[in-house]
Order: C-alpha cells, then structure tokens, then sequence
C-alpha cells in the first residue's frame, strides 16, 4: 500500500549510490548525533485514507453544532449565508487552491486577476479607494489597522469602542503588548459607544459597525471626533452591511477592515476567514500585505502583478508594513467568485433580506418576557443581543436539543466581565443573528421555543 | 545518469489550449440586469430599506459589483483557472515553500459538513470533535518539535512568529526582566525581523560564517542580558543544517535567552531531529508547508506555536483541552498573553494538518523527511556539475545556487534563468532568496517529486542555462509559451492600478 | 450592430499555460514498484489466493495496469483536463447537442450521499427518496411532452429509441398486428434508423421538401398497413418546425400506425408546444441535452421514454409508483416489455434533471425554450449576410448553414471552417449534418449564451470565412493554437492502434 | 433573483427588434396555433436553488440505505467499492464533466487519451486486445455481446446460463424481442451452469464469471462447448475479479462484458454505471459503441482520435454494429482514473481483499443454523448466496433495524421464480457480499446479528 512517496526500492537504491551514500541515515549527517532523536517518533503507526476518513467520521458525529443538522440563529463574527454550489465548484478548482503566492506573475495571471477583482469589490463595499489581497481574519485586520493609524498619525493613543467585537478588542490586547500602543477602552451607552468622554490628542479611534450588539453607530460624528483629535479614523465594519447602508467610505473613514467569512467561505469553526481591509490613497504605502496591480507584458497585453513590494516584509525586513507574508488568498478568491454570483443586485438582497429575518424576529421578542430585546429601541443590523430570563449559556444548551444553535452567549465572548456590557447584565445577554437563509416559519418556530426556554 | 523514461511533468505539464488573449475583468463582462444569485425563499415580509433603517444611514445607491450570468461566472473563473500554474500540474520546486503534492484526503476532511459547517461560537459541549481533533493535533505537533504544549491559533508563519515573540516578551517580564534586542541571523526569512519590530523588540543581525551558518563567534559577541532571544531556522534557509546549534542554544541560554526556532524548513528533520531537542524552547510550524495545506495562490495557511515547559501558562488561550477521558473544554493558561486570532485558528487547516499526520504515521512523517532530503540532494548533485552550489556541500531539504557567475559573464540573471526555466513546464525556483546569495537560485523539490521529474527538472536547468551561454536572446525574452509574457512590474507600482476603478 | 463589450467567451477562453508537448500515457509514467492506492485496514486474516481458490483459476501474473504515485496521477489527469474544451470554458454551439450551461445545484444534488451513496438493490422501504424523485420526475415529464406516463430506464437517447420500437412493437402485437416497417425521414438522426434495426424493423427513408420538412404526399404514398410507426424529431434536424405534423399524425393513426418523438430537440418548444398535443405516442427525452446533465464528454446521458395512455401497460419495469400519499412501491406494468437497464436507469442524471425542473418551474422552462430560440434566430440572421442558410426561415433551436458554395469556389470545406473557428477560442459548430444539407455546419447557440457571446461567435465565424476567402492556407492549417494541430484520422483507422499495448 | 439567462429586458428588446419581432411569442409562428399549448406548464412555480437543495435533502433522509451510514453487505451487481478522494476530485474536473463527446479531437485530447487508456486497462483486465470506449451498464452491454455473436456467427440460437445475473437475463430478454434471437435458459446444479444438455449448433453461449450466486465457472469447458457448437464465447464477467482470478479473455472468451461501476462511481442507486466491452480483433469491425485511437497531428505530434467510424450509427445508420451515441465516457474517464490510482498492485489487492473479506463471512456462517451457505463446496468471488430461515426480504428489513443493508432477497431480482433457483428455497435466499472495505469487525458483528435475524 502507498503512502504519498513516490521512490520505489530500486530508485532509493540509485539516488544513494549517487550521492555516494550508504543509506538514509547518512542523508543526516550534518546533524549532530547528541541531538538526533534515537527513537522513532511516539504517533500511531499511520494509517490508510479510508482508515482516516472513517475516524474523522466518528469525531464530526460529536460536532452537533452543524449548520445542516442544527437551524443556525448564532453569529457574533461568523455567518450562516448562503454558499452556492456554483461557488464551492469554482473556488475549489485545484489550480487556485494548489498554487503558492503569485511570485512569477506569468504563470499566475490566474489567482492574480482575481484578486485584483476582489480588490475592486472590496474597495466598493466599503466604500474606499484602496483594498489589500487579504489578511488572515477580522481581528487580525483591526490590529493592523491600529498598527497603520499609529505610523499615520504618530501617537499611540488608540481609542476603542466596547462595541468591537470581543474577540477582536482581545487580539488588539495582545499584540498591544509588542507594539506599546497606549488602549483606552470606551463603553457603550445604551447599546451605541459612547464617545463623549474623549479628549486631547488621539492616534487611532477604533468603532464597529454595526457593534457586537447589532447596533448601528453615528459614523459620522465618530469622523468629527477624529477630526478633532486627529486620530485615524478606522471601521471594523460589516461587509455585508453595505449592501443596504451607506459605506464606511462614504463617512469619511481611513481605514475599514472587516470578516469576509460571509462571502463565499463556510463556518468552518472560526477558520480560514478572511480579513479585509481598505484604505484612502495616502495610506497605502502603509498598505499590510500584499496588492495586485493592473500592468501589461512585454507584447503590451494586460498583465497583473504583486505590486508595491518595497512594503513588504522580505523586502523591507524589520521595517516593513506588517509582517504578513502567506494570507488567505483562496478565501479572497472565493469571496470574489462569491461577490460575483451576488454581483449588485444579489448583494443588495442578501443584506435586505437579513435586515428584515432580524426585524421579523425582533418583532416577535418584543411581546415576550423569557426572552427579550436587550435595546428594543436600537437600529440593528443582523444582529440582535436578546436579554434571557435563564443564563443565556444554559439557554444555548437547552435550546439545541430542539434543533437550534440559538446563538452566543455573550458571557461566552467576554469571559468574567466586559466594558460593553453590565456585569448584571453579561451573563443574559444571548447573541442572536438572522441571515437570509432564515425562513419565517423557522423563526417563528424559533421564537416560541426560545421564549419556552429562555423563561 | 542512465536514460528515464518520461516524467509526470515538464513541457507537457499544460498545453495550450487556445489563444493567448487576456481574459477580461468581470467588470467588462457586466451587463446591467445581468445576475446570478438565487436565495432562499424566506417568506419573511418584505419591507423595504426606508421601513427598517433610519435614513440617514441608507445607501443611496448600491455597491456597484459585477452583473453577470452564473454561465458566464463559470467560465470566466474556469478560465482564469487556466492561467494559473499550480501543483496538480507538475512541480513547482519554489525553495523555502515546500510545494509538495497535498493529498486529495485533506481536501474531503476540510469539507465534510460536520467540520465546515460549525460555527465556531457553539459550545465545547456540542463541538467535542472539533476539540478532539485540536487536542490530538497539538500532541502530535509537540511530538513531532519535542515541546511541551501549543497555541493553534496563529493563523500563518509570521502570526506564529509573532505570538513567539510576545510570548517571549511575557516570559521575560514575568521574571522582571526587560530585554530589547533579537538576534537574527542575515540569512533569515524577511518575516523574522518584521515580526521581531512588531513584538516590540530591536533586530541585530549577525552575518553568517563561510559555511553558510550561525558564526558562533559573531554571535557571541552580540550577546548581553539586553537579548531577549534568537529567532532561527534549522535547516537555514540556504537548506544547511546548523550543526553548531547545541552552541548557540548554550549561549542564548546562559545569558538568559530564548529560542525561537522558525519551523518553515521543519519539512527536512521530522523524526530525525527536534527543535526542543537542539535546545529550541518556542517553535512555530507552518502547516501549510510541511502539513501539506495547499497554499491556496497565498493562503490559507496556520501557524502553531509549540512551546518548551516553561512557557506553557504563557500561550494564548483559550485551548482545546482533554479535562477527562475523551471530555475537551476551552482552558484559558493562567499567564496567558491573550487571543492572537478573531476564533480559534484556522481550523479546516488543522483539521486537514491531523489527517496528513495520522496517515503518514511516526514512521511516516520520517520518510517523508528523508525524501525531501534525498531528492534535495539529488538534485544539487545533479546540477553541481554545472551550476555553482552556494556553499557547496550536502544539503537538507533545498539547495541553493549562485548565478553570481553567469551574471558577471554574461549578464544573465537569476530572474532570467528562472523565467527560461518556466517555458520548460516547470514553475521556477526561488530567485533572490535568501538575500545573502549572490543572484540566488533556491530549489525545493519536496519528497513528492519522483526521480523521473527530478531528471526532467534538472534537464530544463540545462536548457536554460545552454540558452543562457548560446542564445541569450531566447533567455530574456522567456518565458514566450505562458499566457503572458514577462511582465512590466515597474510600470505597475509606476502608475498605480490597483482596482479596476483606478484604471486611467 | 451596435458595439458590444467583451464576451464572456472566445479567444481568451482558455489562454496556453505552457508548452504545446503530448501529455505521455499513464502506462508510460509507470514506475515497477510505485504505487498510488490505499485500502481499508479490515483485519481480516491475510490468506494467499493459493488457500483461497482452486489453483487452475488463479491468474498467473497480475494484470499489468500502471503504477504511479498519487501525485503523478494528479499531474497527469489535471494535465489531461487541460487539454480538453468545455462547455465550462466557453460557447459550444454544437448543433443537436444543446451544450447548455449546466447549473451545479445539479451536481451538488447528483452528490449527495443521500442520493449517490445508495445501493440499488436496497428494498423500496429504505429508498423512498428516490422513488419519490423518480415519481415525482416521471410526472414532471409527462406534463411537458403531454403524455400519460413514462419509464426513466433508458439510458440515453438511443435507447429510449429502442424502447420505443419495443413498445410499439408490443403494442402492435398485443392487438395481432404484425407489421414491418417504420418511416424515418432522411434528415433523421443516425441513432433513428440504427434503433429500427435493432427493433426488428426495416427503414423506410422519405426525402424532406423543399421545405426541409417531412414531404406530405411522399409520406402518405409510403403509408399502409404494414407501417408500425413513424420517428421524428419536431423541430427537426435542421431546426425547422413540422407545420405539417398534425397532418402526419392523422396519416399515420389513420393506417394504425404510431408516432415516435424523438425528443433531442425538446429544448426548442418546452411550454409552447408538447409532443403528445401533436398527436405523438412515444416520446423519448434526452435528459443530457434538455435537462442540463452536462455530457461528460460523452455521457452519461438518460432518454426516459414517454407514452400516450394506450401505452402505459406495455412500459418497462418495474416502475416507482406512488401507492398511497407519499409512500412509494415498484410496480411492474401489465403487459410490461420488461427491463431495458441493469437497475433503474442513469438515477444521478435523473435527479439532476429533477433539481433542473423544480429550480426553473413551468413558466422557467418555457423561458428556457423562448431564448434558445431567440438566440438561434438572431445568429442566423446575424450570419445570413454572409453565409447560406440552409433553408433560410425562421428557425427553432438551431441553424444550419451550407457551405456548399465555399466548397465549390474555393475548395474550403465545412471542416476547414469548423477548424478555423476554433482558433478563435470556441467550439466548432456541428458538421455534416444533418447528411441532407451539403457541406452543413449546425449551429446550436443554445439559451445560457449571452448576446456578447453570440456577437463573438458571428464574428468568429466571419474571420473564419474571410481567410476562407482571403487567406486559404489558414484555414486548412487551422487549428494552430490548440493542443494539437489537425489530427490524422485517416491513419488512426489505417493502422490502428487501439490500446497502448497495440502499438508498433 | 436569477435564473440560468443572461438576457435583459434591454437584451430581449434589441434582439427582437433585430428579428422584426414584436414579442417572443411570434418565435413561435412555425407552430400552428391548433396544437399550441394554450396554458402555462401544470408544474409548480421554479423555487430558488436553496429552497430545492433544501428540499432534495428531505428526500435524502428518505433513502435509509445509505453506504455511509448504513454498513453495506449488498452486492449483486453493484458494489461499496473504495472511492477515494483523489478520484472524485479529478473525475470531477469540469473539463471532463461537461464536454460532449470528443468529435473535434484537436480541443479534445484529454478526455480521448483518457479513454485510450481507459481502452488499455479493460483490454488487459479482461485479458483481449479490444475494449471500446464504455456502453451504458453491464446488462445492456451483454444484449450487444449477443447481437454481435448472432452477426458473426450467424446463428440466433443463443444460449445463457441462468447464472447469469437476473435482470442482465431480463434485458437480454427484453431486447430479444426486437432482434427475435432464441434464447435459451440453462440452469444451475449445485451453483453452477449445467450446460450437460446443450448440443448442436448455437449461435452465442453466455455465462457469468463469477455467476449471480459468486459461483465461479468452469470457463475452460465452456470454451470447448463453444467450439463444439460453433457459438460465439461471450462472458459476463466480473472485472474485479481479474485481480486474483484468470482473465475471461485466457480461457478464449471471444467477447467479455461487464459491469465497470467498482471502479470509480458510486453505488448511485444503479446508474450512471459504466458497461465495459471486450473482444477479440477479429470481431473489431463489429464492435458497438466508439473506439479511440492513437494517431498523429499534422505536425508528427501523438494524437488520439475516435476511429473506425464507419461502424457507428451516425455514418452507417441502419446497417450500424449497435444504435449507441451517448455512452458513459465520464464513468469510464473515472475507471482509468481508479485503475491508475489502484495500479498492478492495488488492484489485485484489491480483489484478495475481497475475496479475503467472502471467505472469513463464509467461514462464520458455516456454524450458524438460522443464516446457512447455499453452496457451501463453491469457489465463490465476492458473492455468497445465503439461505435464511426466514424469508430472505424479511430479513433484509430487520437487519436494517440493526445498520446493515445486509445483502439483496433473491426473490427481490428475480420475481416469483427462476431457473437458477428452485422455487422452494427462492424466497429465503439472501445474496451477501463482501468488498475490501469490510473490516473483520463489521464482518464478525454482521455474523452474529444475521445468525439472530434470519432464525
Ligand atoms: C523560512 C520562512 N520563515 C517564515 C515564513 C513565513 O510563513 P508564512 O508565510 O506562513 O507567514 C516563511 C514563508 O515563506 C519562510 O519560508
Ligand atoms: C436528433 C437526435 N436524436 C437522437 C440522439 C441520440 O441520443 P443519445 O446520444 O442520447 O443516444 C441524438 C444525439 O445526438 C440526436 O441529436
């Protein structure tokens, strides 16, 4: 039986002589014998494809919180829409899912020209000239932005909106850390940031759009902020937003970055996803990452290219943009396969018809008293933090014995405590989100039972 | 060398299949009224967006994308498939990148619906597979690197580098000890030092020796209570083996340092050697090179962050944790620095890293080593005779040449060659890396490649480099048989077209 | 014409990747000792073929296939695949094909393992999935053609052809009639006559009109009672519509004869006109063609066949019946002809066909058949300028042109056109046939081409006809930019050489 | 929201004008009004694709016997072969899949060299220097081995073993009907054909290798029977058995035909499969369906190319060898693609496996009182006739309770009798197999609960 090795006895045999070798063993003689290891490595003796597919069989039986066996209600970040067979066909094509970094434009024109489209659609969406080739996911995209608007505006005073998702104010924390940039933390007020208390001189001011909680900020006096303070303005923005409410763009931001799971990518348990990130002209030769530029050959045919590479890390070493070097290059590509299934009108849709599956079950919880809209009276964009009689933990668990992944709770994404949320408050908090592959009649099952169980 | 018959590879590797014209945007193939979409039927009312928004807020016209028919999608992504050379049609021997060919068994694993579709915010009580297969993952990455634990989430190489950094930085400060620099040697890959700034650190670059490796007096002289750490790769990225390393490791230790071992070129040693053996206390492993993730034209790729004993309680959290016999939960480590992804890592990426690995097996992940190393050594062998081997001597798992010669000679570059190399079906090896190599050639030819398309390899090195002596023209004016020819890459960043909407 | 913007199609279609070398066989790329596969570990005990079997059965020697690794089959069949156009790469305007788009919901159905992974021999209990679709489809069907029921055995076309004969000749026979002959016009597909052979029947061939339809009195002079039926296609072969067809019908009936339809044209008249409305008694479907199976290069197709109610005891079996609301059985017709399938005929295409059905709806299906003859109309008469139609009227489907003319002034052949046309990036348009039109080309646009792509097909077309006209060598050394140049068919059936191991 | 047509309203209007048409109704003038479908098509209104998706998963959970989760012992023609991964991903490939038959070679050497190889592999698994491009499924390929043997021995007296699979008997049957050939059943003694009572001239003696029961016959005697009677020596043979077993074609087979679905395709609830053809190059000019061969470009470059046309029904019309145009090409480009993945080695391991797995489920009923060997003395490959005390469909119903699509009722194939078995034991004979990928343990818990079951 065969592993993936292709040698057979006699080459091995021929390729040793050539070298001069005895065996294999000697292939590693540079390697001091005190450190080698003596012993075989300590894994299971490998086994065959159907041997291993049967076992992974046996692990996905205990993943229950499947999007095609459970009616998906959770998002926070990452989103049940509608993923195509048209699109998993094209995008698992092996020629783009088995090439490296487009290093040689001549023999990539392929991966390249689609994330020049990708480029395009980003830079659309949110509503800005200038769009990356990906970063690893959302949250990572926001550190970079912060990175970006501290170089740009030259103070590390970041403000951030407890509205940021959770987990992404987590990740600016922790590379915090290597960058020194000073984190101030600001709170929400009835369900929106409540940026009154910032003064003086700012870097960077960081809000989500729409927060973690659904809610729709004020773009456009975050823009006055930053005018006043001179802070960057970065907006860690909901892609798929756009497709009904202005662009981030549009309000005068610098920098948007946001998760482009929804396009074109499966839950796939938080990852690969893929980071997005835009920004004006003038920040782009602080760009993290790599662009696709339109070029020609040497026969004057149009031709794409990585471009701008003076940015980046193998040539700019420790002075580099970022550090980022492999993306998430088949997620952009997916994205661009998926924004072209969408193409404007699909686009415009898909955001509807989630803004109205998030009305038509917010209305439902209003008459309620098990569970309960946290901020009935908030703008929301697919998103809906419902307030729990019960833990809302205990809620998640109970509701998936009827059949539903009823969301997060938001005890969940925070730990202990939160600047968003009152400590009374956190562990009730259930994150709900509708997208448009949710049907009335499930909603309106969900409703009721969630009402039942919440009490 | 005896005559081969043919190799699964080389000119063949794509045929033409008609014309050479540049397919258009999907821009140019809108047509407004055109569309593709279909949702679901939802019976959910239909207000419009003035009923649901403040109007304010509302658009007041869509995001212009494409209007295109499914049908012409389909083509035109088809066919952008068509220019784009990749593994699965023959080798692409891009040293430092460890192109093997990735099993076709991680692709149906990566896509079965009960990994896929999870959402990564369902409890660990309904997610046990996933956490099953986290866990069983990280004991075989620490088996493979000899550490203790592992962090999955960094989501690529240079994420992993980083989270080495800052977990550093914790490790240090913990112990009430400020340090600053980072030592990196000059034949390190550009990632290093940029992560080395972003973890807040200063770089200080140490030249290589005339071996290519480590100079363990340079080095030693570079070293004060002031280093916080060394980050390197072993095998280096010119594919030698650091032989000195217990030396190193002795050294950084003794002032207090750490290493941190930068495990793209873990593809050459496993079963052989362990970073934490050669003294090495934090690891990353590029799955996506040695774990066999295809590199998606770029990316998806992860980045664990193996770690020795004493580094444990500092790893980003929560992790995937065995609390009883067969029970995973999320455990947060007590010093934890923290989240360094949005979720978990990129997990159809681990998942795809464990079925490689238990299909390979202990025994199996050696050979795979042993291979990679042997076919490297072939092939520097086999070119040697007319190529200059950069620090000639044996390799691991790539080699690389020195065109430094040809270029003064005969102002042929190793662009050029790499570009020849190309109209001979191959994608071309590494050119200009690592930057301490004259006009350098970095040839990776993974353990996948047979003996067949090493030999057909190694004859189109021959045939560019003939062109090169006897027929220069043909060398610049290669590659003629791609989609396109050789492109204008100062034109690009020149007059900047990043998105069609920039176009003049 | 006004100026359109670039099409989703033409040269662009599929750009060379590199070099224009022949792919070697897999027998060739064989490695004694490689090997590629990987079996269940079962722990079964390991008995030698020796304690398993009489040793007068045991092969002496393995049977020889090839032997290669994973990754060489990989690059070797990607490599194949990239030598091959489809309908996924562009326009394929293959006349009597329909070389529609075909939607990948049908794949993603055709996939599940609900549906691919069942065993056929599975008892109806445990299958009613699929013997709801098959009901649900055989329904579906019968409601576009107007018929009473239909069995969905048939494999492809061809042998719902046969199946029809059969029933006809059950049919005859159940009322004592012996009879001999059917009538088949003379643009009639090749399949037609084949399958009256095979039927027991002798052909009688009546030439078309002036028209290009079936000639009435010639039809009516070849009519008695020795006549078990006629076959036609409707719009016919040359895309014309049988005005007369009612009359036929009334002619045949009047002498007891039955009217077969074969249905390879269905894609011109969903929703506007149904066979059984035309007096028809059997119709056959080409499933592959109208109901988007894509062709596979070749197949699988499925050819269920459809029947007026005096019919529908003698169709094949046994048949998914719906037995009680929503619950399903196999049963067997009356007077049954029996089993034309190993099982229950090509299911995965059959299910695809229903996915293609319920996705578009009645009112989606009468558009389907609107734009394919729209889109027929206007290249004919985009093309009429300059090229003969072959009995220029308004068309269904499909369009022939004759070439006749070039032929005669220039010497240029519908091949040589056909060829040409293809170095313009699309596929060439049927030739030579049907066989009554001299030097035909058949144009099937089909619906899912877009108005640009029918523009760039008509100007392929007119730059093949210029050189013909202008620059005669390239047409005859057309194709030039595929894969390979004009293939030697004369010496493939010279010396043959029909396996690898018949080569000399 | 879209369906599959790129027209816009604008398009439909300028091409309409174009025609001189004032509405696509008139597209339809050619249609006389008498006959046209006054009304919309009775058929429910298109849904969306996820609402059919959605729908086709429903009738999904109705198919119970699923080989993923249910573990199959069901044979009988169609078998849970391995499918590996590799295979689906590039038999797949849209190249492949939505091609139509390769009549311009030049855009069409992919699927015509695969086919060539395909060609290869079948010629030397059945052991003959002639294999064609692929006919629809086992069965209808056996109706075209016997109209071929008529032509070329000129005799309709035709006759097949019982033991031959029934349905296979059934369309050789059905199509008889047509072509007025003679059949003649002969029936088994003991497992195997009784041909003791077949004397004079016969045009075609069929006999399946291993027969429906997994009885392997005695090939070499058929053979001389075939001499003696001057028929034409056709066999339904089991591909897969020529991993252990001689090839028909060594014994002098004239023609073999069998069922090609183990390699490659899915069980598919039988069909698409693949019908393979083999026979001797003296019946090469009357062999049914196409034939590539390998050729030459203008240039000298090697070309593959459908050859001795002149057979087809496309050329020769009613005088063709068979009516076949569309046959299974993908089935057979995914059969070249397994073969290859199996090579020499894997494919008689394979087949041991198979027989391994046969032996070791035999072995266990041997014991058992309630689930018995029909035969227990035969030479069996891959089947087992098994007799139950029970009814034998009564039996597959309860075992399905247990997980197991425990094998196939006889009575199920065959209808109320056959001259393969004798009316007494006919409903209580339960066809088992056992493929490669049937673990020792499935087999052992299989033993015991069909023991328990059939009691
Ligand atoms: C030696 C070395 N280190 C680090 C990296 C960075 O890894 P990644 O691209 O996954 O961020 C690479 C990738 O090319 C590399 O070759
Ligand atoms: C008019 C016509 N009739 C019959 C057929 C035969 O159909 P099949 O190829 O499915 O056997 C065809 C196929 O090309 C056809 O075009």
């Amino acid at each position: 039986m065969a592993d993936y090795l292709p040698h057979t006895d006699d080459e091995l045999r021929s390729m040793l002589d050539f070298l001069g070798l005895a065996s294999t063993e000697e292939l590693f003689n540079a390697v001091p014998s005190a450190i080698r290891l003596a012993r075989g490595l300590d894994l299971p003796n490998g086994l065959s494809e159907p041997d291993i597919l049967h076992r992974f069989e046996q692990r996905a039986k205990r993943n229950t919180a499947r999007s095609d066996q459970m009616v998906c209600f959770a998002g926070g970040g990452a989103y049940d829409h509608e993923l195509p067979p048209v699109v998993k066909a094209l995008a698992s094509r092996s020629e783009f899912v088995t090439a490296y970094t487009p290093y040689q434009p001549e023999v990539a024109q392929g991966v390249l020209q689609a994330i020049f489209e990708f480029q395009t659609m980003i830079a659309r969406i949110y509503g800005l000239p200038v769009s990356n080739a990906s970063l690893y996911d959302g949250a990572t995209a926001l550190v970079e932005a912060v990175n970006l608007g501290v170089a740009s505006s030259g103070s590390q005073r970041v403000v951030l909106s407890a509205g940021v998702h959770p987990h992404w104010r987590q990740v600016v924390t922790t590379f915090a850390a290597g960058t020194g940039h000073e984190l101030e933390i600001v709170p929400l007020k009835d369900g929106l940031t409540d940026f009154s208390a910032i003064q003086g001189t700012c870097g960077v001011i960081v809000v989500a759009q729409p927060n973690y909680l659904g809610g729709l900020e004020d773009l456009a006096s975050v823009r006055a902020l930053c005018d006043a303070t001179g802070a960057i303005m970065v907006v860690a923005a909901d892609p798929v937003a756009s497709g009904v409410l202005k662009t981030p763009g549009s309000f005068g931001a610098d920098v948007v970055v946001g998760e482009g799971q929804g396009f074109g990518t499966a839950l796939s348990f938080g990852g690969p996803y893929l980071g997005l990130f835009a920004c004006t002209m003038k920040e782009i030769r602080r760009l993290p990452g790599r662009i696709v530029g339109e070029t020609v050959d040497v026969e004057g045919r149009r031709a794409y290219v990585t471009t701008l590479r003076t940015r980046e890390q193998d040539i700019r070493r420790e002075k580099a943009s970022s550090n980022i070097c492999s993306n998430q290059t088949l997620m952009a590509v997916a994205a661009s396969i998926q924004l072209g299934w969408l193409g404007t009108e699909g686009f415009a849709e898909m955001a509807l018809a989630c803004a109205r599956g998030t009305r038509y079950l917010s209305d439902k919880l209003r008459t309620g008293t098990g569970a309960t809209l946290l901020h009935p009276e908030l703008n929301v964009f697919r998103e809906l933090a419902v307030r729990t009689v019960k833990p809302a933990s205990q809620v998640v668990e109970e509701m998936a014995a009827r059949g539903y992944l009823a969301g997060i709770a938001a005890s969940a994404l925070n730990g202990a405590s939160d600047p968003s949320l009152a400590d009374e408050v956190l562990g009730h908090v259930l994150l709900v989100s509708v997208t448009e592959r949710r049907t009335a009649e499930e909603i309106d099952a969900f409703a009721i039972a969630l009402e039942e169980v919440a009490q | 060398m005896t005559t081969l018959s043919p190799a699964a590879g080389g000119k063949a590797s794509s045929a033409p299949l008609m014309g050479r014209d540049a397919e258009p945007t999907i821009f140019e193939l809108s047509q407004p009224g055109r569309s593709a979409y279909q949702l679901r039927t939802t019976g959910v009312p239909s207000w419009t967006a003035e009923e649901l928004f403040d109007s304010a807020m509302l658009a007041d016209h869509p995001v212009p994308l494409a209007e295109v028919s499914e049908r012409d999608l389909v083509a035109h992504v088809t066919r952008l498939s068509h220019r784009q050379f990749s593994v699965d049609l023959g080798a692409y021997p891009l040293g430092s990148c460890t192109m093997k060919y990735n099993p076709k068994i991680c692709d149906a694993v990566a896509t079965m619906p009960g990994f896929a579709g999870v959402h990564p915010g369902a409890p660990a009580s309904m997610t046990q597979g996933w956490l099953e297969t986290f866990v069983t993952l990280e004991r075989a990455l620490c088996e493979v690197t000899g550490m203790a634990a592992a962090t999955l989430q960094p989501a690529a190489g240079a994420a992993g580098e980083l989270t080495g950094l800052l977990l550093m930085r914790a490790y240090h400060e913990a112990n009430g000890d400020v340090r600053r620099r980072i030592i990196i040697p000059d034949s390190a890959h550009g990632t290093n030092p940029a992560s080395v700034t972003l973890g807040g650190y200063e770089v200080t670059t140490i030249a290589s020796d005339a071996r290519g490796c480590v100079d363990l007096e340079a080095l030693k002289a570079a070293l004060d209570t002031d280093v916080a750490g060394i980050m390197l790769t072993n095998p280096n990225t010119l594919g030698l083996f650091e032989e000195d390393i217990a030396e190193i490791a002795a050294a950084l230790h003794n002032v207090g340092g750490l290493l941190y071992y930068d495990g793209a070129n873990l593809n050459a040693i496993m079963g052989v050697v362990r970073p934490g053996d050669m003294g090495f206390d934090i690891v990353h492993m590029n799955l996506h090179k040695t774990f066999a993730t295809p590199h998606g034209g770029g990316g998806p790729g992860a980045g664990p962050v193996a770690v020795s004993p004493r580094l444990v309680d500092f790893l980003p959290g929560p992790r995937a944790t065995e609390v009883a016999p067969g029970v995973y939960d999320w455990v947060k480590p007590s010093k934890s620095i923290g989240r360094v992804h949005g979720w978990h890592g990129n997990a159809l990426v681990l998942a795809r890293a464990l079925a490689y690995i238990e299909v390979h097996g202990g025994d199996g992940l050696r050979r795979v080593s042993e291979r990679a190393v042997l076919n490297a050594n072939w092939i520097r062998q086999r070119l040697s005779a007319k190529f200059d081997v950069a620090f000639d001597r044996p390799c691991m798992h790539e080699v690389v040449l020195s065109l430094a010669k040809l270029r003064k000679d005969h102002g042929v570059k190793a662009l050029d060659i790499a570009k020849r190399i190309m109209e001979e079906g191959f994608h071309a090896p590494t050119v200009y890396f690592p930057l301490i190599v004259d006009e350098a050639l970095m040839i990776e030819p993974t353990e996948t490649e047979s003996l067949q398309t090493l030999e057909a390899l190694a004859k189109a090195f021959e045939v560019a480099l003939d062109d090169a002596l006897n027929n220069e023209a043909a060398v610049f004016a290669a590659p003629r048989t791609t989609p396109v020819g050789r492109v204008d890459e100062a034109r690009a960043a020149r007059s900047l077209v990043q998105t069609f909407d920039a176009r003049g």
